[in-house]
């Protein structure tokens, strides 16, 4: 009955209260959206698919280096050999950094740009200059900002402020990191299909740098929200947190990125030093983003809101579900608005691109460990550093590339054949910094 | 019946400066009549998976593609029936037929005059071009169910 | 002008002559259907794509083995590496099959199976049992048997009466060795969710033998048309013709199939030995079917004449496209249909896919030949076969997948994660072996 309904629903955005930039406590924008904040909140729940999320009754989710030894072996030397676990709801982030063991070792403040709502702090820092803030941030320590934050009132994990403009409820970004990035892509020339406003901005005159919240269109924007924070970064004491899309989104391109990259003292650019082999390689940090871009969802305009966030009926209106999570657990809603499909078959299809991902994943895991036995073997044997350089040079490639498939969270769904592309450049990359090992003797250098 | 709509389509085909009339006058005097539509051929496919969607007892063909307001929906039909009708008798369209960027948004906005206030959070937001929320991206099988084109045979018929 | 298209529509099947199980000749079948058979004939006209068909303007198509050496490396010992050129239409099967240096070698007769409209023929030798006659044409050589196909009346490519039953035009499967390969499919256990009648057949009584006639949909049907030849296949000397899905469709499946195979003699099963390294090989041919069978097309009931004989309309009448052909040429009718982006796009998301698929299996080739070298190196060093082994083992396995990708006619694009699965896999094994012809003196044996 379409008519009684209509009475019913007539003025869903009466505001209790006024909101203002400065306000990241999600309750109080609750009171005026009490739908979306009430699903919001049920990020704090603990489910579990098979390679999503995390559903022990433990306190704290599963060690990923535990189940795969062989990410521990990758990581030696870094602090995520010390302490990698499955990721959890949004309620967690804050709590979860916090807690983790990395923290045993010096961390950089710029951890909180993803992990807070950290938009005031920014200011502050900035004296009003949000980007300078940001920039400013990574010179103080981990615990002196989380505790600036702190002593600035309640801290809370990514509230609504960080992706609405409180006015118009718009989306809009906010990340300083962000939108340098983004910026840095709109520079470049690397083809971006997926983003039509960027190519848009490319034809313009460019006298302002893109934007987003000015450019980019309400579906990208329901994916840029999210790019804020699930995206590959260098986050540590040398330089400001970065995002590495000068040369574009892929694999290759965001290495060849770092790999022209030098820290401010001049220094050639990498993440740490392989405890065993000594290689100078690369760290990389959930590419949800990066792989998404690759996948033919994302050249079809679906963002990841469409699948993490779909619609969902509430009384006589329609809200996006804010319960962010993985969307095996809302199939229907997720997905069959566009795959006219049975849920079971759906499933099956994830399963399907899952499981081969998976299995080549470990069989590229075991081809790196082959490799790191055989440096192992080959130092024993007394080769020198340079008679190791081209197969830790393959090594950096190799990992580099495992690990982006590895740190990336949906088992490949995001890009399937990509992410089979990748993984199957990597164990070429580690088999061939195998073979090398094996001769180093015949490594005239 | 069928006499009648022969004669009306056949004087469509007449002249430009009369058919046009003649188009809207003939659609719009069986407007929520579906046959019509179909009774050319090329919209068959339409017609039969209209028949099979979640809509065919909630709307009819003119419900989601003209426009509800008394001038719109009189130059929409003009426009159309011009395209349409040489299309169809030139048999010069690109196939599968694919709606026009203008009917897009007519659809759209039908969407809208029924469903609002389901999805008045949603569209507050904004319904400036780059702003849209555009239903057919999720709901695109609303009006004929399975994508039709030319008509893909069932799937499990023998 | 309506009135006359409707007349026109009511009866397209008024038949000028009678045709039969014996009419091989397509002419005749055209003076009832004229415009399938008008479209069939363009399938004599070249056509190319960037990596479809042939286009040039020589007289054969051009030869795989000149553009790609590391193809005819890999084939050495086998037909293959004298001449293997590119595909083209229909009309050229039997022309090229002649034309081909191939022939040098002794060729087996069933090879006719899937290059000549052969039932009558098969009939002939059976005394009207065509599945006994396939039985007995490996017997015969090629030459010999071509010699009695002529001899018999004209001999013409697949023609209407393979694929169409000749009094309701309904579809239908002819060919003996696809009737048996697809029984034993229906007979083992292996999932096959693209085949619903399989399933279906599964679970019912299994009196009868699974037959596609019998119980395929049409949808199924339109697949299963091409599967009578788009199919992997053993086809030589030693036993008859054989399509290998007794584990069904995957590439590791049809591997073990093989592995598991005696010859008559009681011998194991391998296709040659290859020249170089003395490994026992695999050859595949292509695996269009089984590709597409793992793909998301298929499950989602995408048939091979969906995409390669779209429906086109002639006035009120829709016809199938008998210009079998890629379906790049047709982008609008093969894929609008289902795929509501522009012609360009379309192609665009084909060339990434292909691409990619391109890159990785050049770098697949690659690796083989780096193992095919050291191999060489251990053989000269005085690698005894025992301590060469196992890298002949893994020269088989890399070899079975990367010539399955590169046999198969898609260039990925029937099941692209699919695809690079198997090209991961393949680099992985070419490599170990090159690490295991190195280590040929640390193989203890
Ligand atoms: C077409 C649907 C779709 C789109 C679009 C999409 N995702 Fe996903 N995402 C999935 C699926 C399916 C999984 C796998 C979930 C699982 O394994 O439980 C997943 C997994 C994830 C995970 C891990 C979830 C968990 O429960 O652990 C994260 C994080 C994620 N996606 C973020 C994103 C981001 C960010 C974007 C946009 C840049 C995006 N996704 C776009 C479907 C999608
Ligand atoms: C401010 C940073 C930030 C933003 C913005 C953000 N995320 Fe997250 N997301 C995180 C962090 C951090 C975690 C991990 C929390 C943990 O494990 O404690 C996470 C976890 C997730 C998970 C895993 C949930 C689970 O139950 O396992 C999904 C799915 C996800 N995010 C999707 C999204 C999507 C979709 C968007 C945009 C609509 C988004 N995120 C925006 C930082 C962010
Ligand atoms: C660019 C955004 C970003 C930055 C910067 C960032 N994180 Fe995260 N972090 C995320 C996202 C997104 C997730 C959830 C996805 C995942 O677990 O891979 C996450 C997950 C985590 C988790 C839970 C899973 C795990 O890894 O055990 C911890 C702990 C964590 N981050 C700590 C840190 C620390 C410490 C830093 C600073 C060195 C940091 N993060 C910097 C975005 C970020
Ligand atoms: C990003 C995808 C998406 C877009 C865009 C979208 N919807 Fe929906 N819609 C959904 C989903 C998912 C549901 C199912 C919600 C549920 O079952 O709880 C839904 C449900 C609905 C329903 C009713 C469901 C019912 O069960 O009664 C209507 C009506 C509707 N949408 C109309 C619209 C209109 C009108 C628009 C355009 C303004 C639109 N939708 C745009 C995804 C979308
Ligand atoms: C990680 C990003 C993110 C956070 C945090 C977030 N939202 Fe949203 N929100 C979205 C997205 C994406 C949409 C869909 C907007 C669109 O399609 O334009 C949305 C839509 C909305 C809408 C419009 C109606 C609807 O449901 O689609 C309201 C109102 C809203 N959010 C309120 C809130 C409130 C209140 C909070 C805090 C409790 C919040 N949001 C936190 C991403 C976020
Ligand atoms: C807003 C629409 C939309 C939503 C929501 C959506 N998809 Fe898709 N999906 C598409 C489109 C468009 C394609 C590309 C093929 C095409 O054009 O139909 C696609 C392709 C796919 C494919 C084949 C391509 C590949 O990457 O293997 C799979 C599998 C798939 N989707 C699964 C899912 C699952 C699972 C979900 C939910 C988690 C989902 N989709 C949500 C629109 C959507
Ligand atoms: C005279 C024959 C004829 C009649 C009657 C007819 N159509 Fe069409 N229609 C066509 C042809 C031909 C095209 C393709 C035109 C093109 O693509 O340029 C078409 C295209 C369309 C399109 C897609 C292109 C666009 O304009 O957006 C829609 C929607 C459509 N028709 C709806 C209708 C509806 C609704 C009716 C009845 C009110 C109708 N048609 C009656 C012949 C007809
Ligand atoms: C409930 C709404 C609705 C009804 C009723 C409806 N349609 Fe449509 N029509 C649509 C939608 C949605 C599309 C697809 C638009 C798109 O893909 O952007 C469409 C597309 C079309 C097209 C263009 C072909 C294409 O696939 O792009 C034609 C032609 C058409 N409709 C004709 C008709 C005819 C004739 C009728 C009546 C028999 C009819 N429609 C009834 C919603 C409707
Ligand atoms: C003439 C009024 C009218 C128009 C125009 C109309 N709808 Fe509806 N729609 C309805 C009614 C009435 C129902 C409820 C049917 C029911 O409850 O069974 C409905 C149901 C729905 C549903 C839920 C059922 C389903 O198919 O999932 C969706 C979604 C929807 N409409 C979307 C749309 C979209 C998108 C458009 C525009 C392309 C549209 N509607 C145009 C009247 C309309
Ligand atoms: C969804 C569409 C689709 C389906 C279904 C499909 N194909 Fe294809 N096929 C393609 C495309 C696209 C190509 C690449 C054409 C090119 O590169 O020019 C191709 C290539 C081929 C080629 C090489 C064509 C050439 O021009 O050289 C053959 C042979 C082939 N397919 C056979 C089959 C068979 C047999 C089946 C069913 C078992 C099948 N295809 C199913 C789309 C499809
Ligand atoms: C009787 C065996 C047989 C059957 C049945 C068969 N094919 Fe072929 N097909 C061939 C052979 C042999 C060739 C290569 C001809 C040559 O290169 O001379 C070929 C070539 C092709 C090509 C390449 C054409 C080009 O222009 O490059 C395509 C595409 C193709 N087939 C698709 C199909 C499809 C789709 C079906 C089913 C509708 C099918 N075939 C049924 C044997 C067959
Ligand atoms: C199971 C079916 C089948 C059998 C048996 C078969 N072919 Fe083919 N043949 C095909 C198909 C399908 C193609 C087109 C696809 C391609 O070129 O890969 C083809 C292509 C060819 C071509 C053209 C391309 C090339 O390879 O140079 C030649 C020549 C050829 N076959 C010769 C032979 C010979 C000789 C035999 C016997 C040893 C044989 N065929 C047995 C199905 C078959
Ligand atoms: C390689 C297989 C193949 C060959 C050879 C073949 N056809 Fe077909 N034919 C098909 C397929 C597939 C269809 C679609 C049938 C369906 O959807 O049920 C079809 C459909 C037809 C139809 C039904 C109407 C239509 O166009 O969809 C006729 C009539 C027909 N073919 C005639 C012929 C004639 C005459 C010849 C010889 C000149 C021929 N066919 C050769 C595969 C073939
Ligand atoms: C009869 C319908 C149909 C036809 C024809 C068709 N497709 Fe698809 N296509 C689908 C379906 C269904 C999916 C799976 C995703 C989904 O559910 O939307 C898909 C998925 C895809 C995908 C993403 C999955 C993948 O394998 O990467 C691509 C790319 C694609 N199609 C391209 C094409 C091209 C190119 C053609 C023409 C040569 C074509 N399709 C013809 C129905 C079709
Ligand atoms: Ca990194
Ligand atoms: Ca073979």
């Amino acid at each position: 009955n379409i008519h009684e309904k209509k009475i019913e629903a007539i003025n869903p955005y009466v505001r209790l209260v006024e909101v203002t930039e400065d306000d990241t406590d999600p309750e109080k924008w609750g009171i005026n959206w009490p739908r979306e904040y009430d699903s919001y909140k049920k990020t704090a729940i603990a489910t579990k698919t098979r390679f999503g999320g995390h559903g022990g009754s433990e306190a704290m989710p599963a060690e990923k280096i535990e189940r795969d030894p062989w990410l521990k072996r990758m990581f030696l030397g870094y602090a995520f050999s010390i302490d990698y676990r499955d990721r959890r709801g949004h309620a967690y982030m804050l709590e979860d950094q916090e807690k983790t063991l990395r923290q045993t070792k010096p961390q950089s403040g710029s951890c909180l740009h993803c992990h807070a709502s950290i938009m005031p702090l920014y200011r502050k820092l900035g004296n009003g200059d949000a980007t300078k803030g940001m920039e400013e941030s990574y010179k103080y320590s981990y615990q002196d900002l989380s505790k600036m934050l702190h002593e600035m009132g309640k801290a809370f994990p990514v509230s609504c402020v960080d992706c609405h403009e409180h006015k118009t409820m718009q989306l809009r970004v906010t990340r300083p990191a962000f939108i340098a990035g983004i910026q840095r892509l709109a520079d470049s020339s690397a083809p971006v299909p997926h983003l039509p406003s960027v190519d848009l901005w490319r034809q313009g005159d460019r006298k302002q740098k893109y934007h987003p919240n000015m450019d980019a269109s309400r579906t990208e924007m329901r994916a840029l929200v999210c790019a804020q924070c699930h995206v590959e970064y260098y986050c540590a004491g040398k330089q400001p947190l970065t995002f590495p899309w000068g040369d574009g989104l892929k694999v290759e391109d965001v290495e060849r990125f770092w790999n022209n990259s030098t820290f401010p003292d001049g220094t050639h650019f990498y993440d740490f030093a392989h405890e065993e082999s000594g290689a100078k390689v690369l760290k990389a940090q959930h590419p949800e983003f990066e792989l998404w871009s690759q996948g033919i969802h994302a050249r079809s305009g679906v963002a990841c809101a469409d699948c993490h966030m779909p619609y969902m009926r509430d009384g006589a209106t329609k809200v996006s579900d804010h319960w962010v999570r993985s969307p095996l657990l809302n199939i229907s809603r997720a997905c069959q608005t566009c795959h006219k499909f049975s849920e079971q078959e759906i499933a099956a299809r994830v399963d399907a691109i899952q499981e081969r991902n998976y299995q080549l994943l470990q069989r590229t895991a075991r081809a790196l460990m082959d490799q790191l036995d055989a440096i192992e073997k080959a130092k024993k044997e007394g080769a020198s550093d340079n008679q190791l350089e081209k197969a830790r040079d393959f090594q950096r490639k190799a990992q580099w590339r495992l690990d982006f498939i590895a740190a990336e969270n949906s088992m490949g769904f995001h890009a399937p054949q990509e992410s089979a592309r990748i993984l199957g450049e990597a164990v070429d990359y580690a088999r061939q910094g195998q073979v090398d090992a094996f001769n180093w003797r015949g490594v005239d250098n | 019946m069928t006499q009648i709509l022969t004669s009306v389509f056949v004087g469509i085909f007449i002249g430009v400066g009369i058919y046009t009339f003649h188009y809207a006058e003939g659609l719009s005097y069986v407007s929520t009549e579906p046959q019509v539509c179909a009774n050319c051929h090329i919209m068959r496919p339409q017609l039969d998976s209209w028949q099979k969607s979640s809509h065919h007892k909630a709307a009819l063909c003119v419900d989601c593609h003209l426009p509800h307001d008394f001038i719109g929906k009189y130059i929409a039909k003009a426009d159309n029936g011009r395209r349409h009708s040489t299309g169809f008798t030139f048999q010069n369209f690109h196939e599968p037929i694919t709606i026009t960027e203008k009917d897009s948004r007519i659809l759209q906005k039908n969407c809208l005059r029924c469903h609002e206030p389901m999805v008045q959070d949603l569209v507050m937001i904004g319904q400036t071009d780059s702003n849209t929320t555009y239903c057919v991206r999720c709901h695109e099988g609303v009006g004929h169910g399975e994508r039709v084109g030319l008509g893909r045979m069932d799937k499990n018929d023998k």
